[in-house]
């Protein structure tokens, strides 16, 4: 199935990403983010990125590396303490930071990428993060809705993609990836290995090519882990280059 | 407060049972599996998706297998790997046994504040919500007072909320408390403590527990 | 009926082109397969929870592999499988380009009438109004008239509706309708018969088409 | 660890059904309903049971024997054209039928399975489907309010379970299973296989096993699949004892 070739490299994608784009990015803390594909989306030199994701990375790790840049206009996150750079923006006003629940934040993305029209929760009710979230009450009980979440692009990182664009992942950096890949219009997958059709087993395919849009080969990590890091003073900077 | 880190850390493994699904926040927290009675049949479960973490791996350290502080760790025979979305799931629908969870502040109503201090510390919620709200129960550990010497346990958390009316107990290094309907119970003191230091050292009453000990 | 069905079977197979992501209903689109040019790469998918769903076997029949009717198929290299709550995801999502389901009624607005006949026949509605939501593309197949000769494709539906406003193109033994913002029109006619034809069995207006043809 | 093993047989599980129960059954048509649980189900007499699933299966077929019996107080699912007898009680005022758009039945089930408060959706608005479901406006749209579904009991067929109650499915088997198997107080899983924990591939393991409190071991299919049946008569009658 030719057709069904999905396959490209880093150059044919640029085109992709743009100015004032939503960008929704696999990963957690850096872990499951797509190294080539954080490269590729810093040397277009897009900027006014709306950024959606689980957290702000680190400042040399996942999309960390793209929000020093300062070309970020908004972060919906979970949590941007081990970034503290992104702190930094939000406290100077240059980067606007939306703080979701977690698991809130992964259900927005879920809904968004499974075409429901947003769901209610109790979590969050009250406090600073309702911000101003519709109270919707059912029977006794008022609860929070929230709202899907989509994006123009999403950027997700695999262990084995086929060209068909279905996916496996690796361990715990599956995390956000999955339901990363379904929200958005224009899926790209960075995979570790590239694989002809049938040859993932059809029972272990964690999400379905129908989802994907292209396909490049990735480079491995390029960063150095926190742990890593041989002293503890460098872990909020970034690395020597 | 290196040796309350691990007085608090020590005192709260012991609230680890057999059999338990027990997730861990980061800070104090990630010090219990150092205490833990290694006979115990415990999984310990992360945000990021994983169940039945093991201990961090001393040779093939793998980037990929990380616990929800991006820390390298290693899975147990019967652990599994999922989604995030799937993580929360389970966390919301009550499977997990127990939070520890580290916390700022916590009311004597038991609300907890643990995600940001305004203008100064932005660190952002993390799943401290859903696990307040999920887990059958939640234990918040913290220093018993600021290094200023201004208390962290308190009638009203003046810190932003993160979730009310979740914490069921407090341990600090200097005491455990039972947060009940009726208010703050105290239930234990560290060794070496009278209880007039943990009164000089709270703010807010607390009624005393019958069956009051020092912490074994 | 039977002629008249494969009749309506082979002109909607033309309508699967290459690089497609079909999901077939029940009844006349079941049938569709059968007509199918086999130089085309296409992937039809099952509400059940399987991508890529090849020919019945001939040997080594599966009940765990089956359609969303509980018929065995096979799976294509590249196919694969997920729980339901998934292909339903992926329906809603506007992964489908091409729906073809049967239809008890249509309007000339493209609202679908095809799950209940009230006191009558109760199927329940499956899968039909996630199709008819979220599919780019929805051709509803249907004999022309009732056997009593009562019209299908009606001003206003009068069984209980599916969806409203989601078919795009009504195929029968007769002709091709193509639903527009302006109403139905005309676009084919099936060999053999004439514009009176079609209209003596309509029971409602319809412009035609300018390029108007004879099914091939 | 001896303390996870979830193993029983069925005389034991049978006091986890009662009269009255709200029961979510996994399957689809029948394929991916656990016919050792059926059987098991029918045994203990239990009646005015509340069921919830995709379909009624067929009268001879998976929750199709159970419905036969007329121990079913109502059934919420999305078609019950594959068992006339489901339709004739429905039509004599016996059986209180709810019928679902399958996937929106599926989400229901699955908000119930991982904690959510219902979701919004615009499918089936407008139609008698939306029963009195509450309308809810969001910005200029009205949704329909959809109720998240638990059960007292959840029956589930499985592949592999391993005596944790991590679960792997069969093919299509899997069908609605996996949040059918979360979205109970109480889930009994059926498994065609039981092996020692660390036997499943944790990246292949579809339900965690913190889900599942009863694991019985599966005899199989003990019913004939419709395209077995030699006469296209026979497919709506139960075939002979």
């Amino acid at each position: 199935m030719n057709l069904f070739n999905k396959v490209t490299d880093y150059e044919t994608i640029k085109s992709n990403f743009f100015d004032g784009m939503t960008l929704l990015f696999g990963g957690f803390g850096g872990v499951g983010t797509p190294p080539g594909l954080i490269d590729c989306l810093i040397e277009t030199g897009v900027k006014d990125v709306k950024l959606v994701g689980n957290d702000a990375g680190f400042p040399w790790i996942g999309i960390g590396k793209f929000i020093c840049l300062e070309r970020t206009v908004s972060l919906v996150a979970s949590h941007i303490g081990s970034n503290p750079i992104a702190g930094d923006l939000m406290n100077q006003g240059k980067l606007k930071v939306e703080f979701s629940p977690q698991g809130i934040l992964m259900e927005r993305i879920r809904a968004g990428g499974v075409g429901l029209d947003g769901f209610l929760t109790q979590i969050g009710k009250g406090t600073k993060l309702a911000y101003d979230k519709p109270l919707i009450k059912i029977g006794d009980t008022e609860y929070l809705y929230e709202a899907p979440i989509t994006g123009d692009v999403s950027i997700v990182y695999a262990k084995k993609a086929d060209t068909f664009g279905n996916l496996t992942f690796d361990k715990t950096a599956r995390n956000t990836n999955p339901f990363v890949a379904m929200a958005s219009k224009v899926t790209i997958v960075e995979a570790e290995e590239i694989v002809p059709m049938g040859e993932l087993n059809p029972e272990e395919i964690i999400v379905a090519g129908i989802y994907v849009k292209y396909i490049v080969p990735s480079k491995g990590y390029n960063w150095k882990w926190i742990w890593e890091m041989p002293d503890k003073q460098l872990r909020n900077e970034p690395p020597a280059k | 407060m290196g040796d309350a880190r691990q007085t608090i850390a020590k005192r709260a493994a012991r609230e680890v049972k057999n059999g338990m699904i027990v997730n861990l926040g980061i800070g104090i927290p990630s010090l219990v599996p150092d205490f833990l009675d290694v006979s115990l049949d415990v999984f310990f479960m992360a945000e990021n998706g994983i169940l039945g973490m093991g201990p961090t791996p001393s040779t093939n350290v793998d980037g990929n297998l990380s616990n929800a502080a991006g820390y390298p760790v290693s899975i147990l025979p019967g652990g599994s790997y999922f989604d995030s979305a799937t993580a929360f799931g389970m966390i919301r629908r009550g499977c997990i046994d127990l939070s520890i969870l580290g916390a700022l502040q916590v009311s004597e109503q038991g609300d907890l504040a643990n995600w940001i201090v305004p203008g100064k510390r932005v660190p952002g919620v993390g799943g401290a919500m859903e696990l307040a709200y999920g887990a059958k129960n939640l234990i918040a550990l913290m220093s018993h007072c600021e290094k200023d010497g201004r208390p962290k346990i308190v009638k009203e958390c003046t810190l932003p909320i993160t979730t009310y009316h979740c914490v069921k107990k407090i341990i600090t290094e200097m005491a455990v408390f039972i947060i009940h309907n009726d208010g703050l119970i105290l239930d234990e003191i560290m060794p070496g403590l009278s209880l007039a230091d943990i009164k000089n050292h709270t703010e807010i009453d607390f009624t005393i527990s019958p069956h009051l000990k020092t912490t074994a």
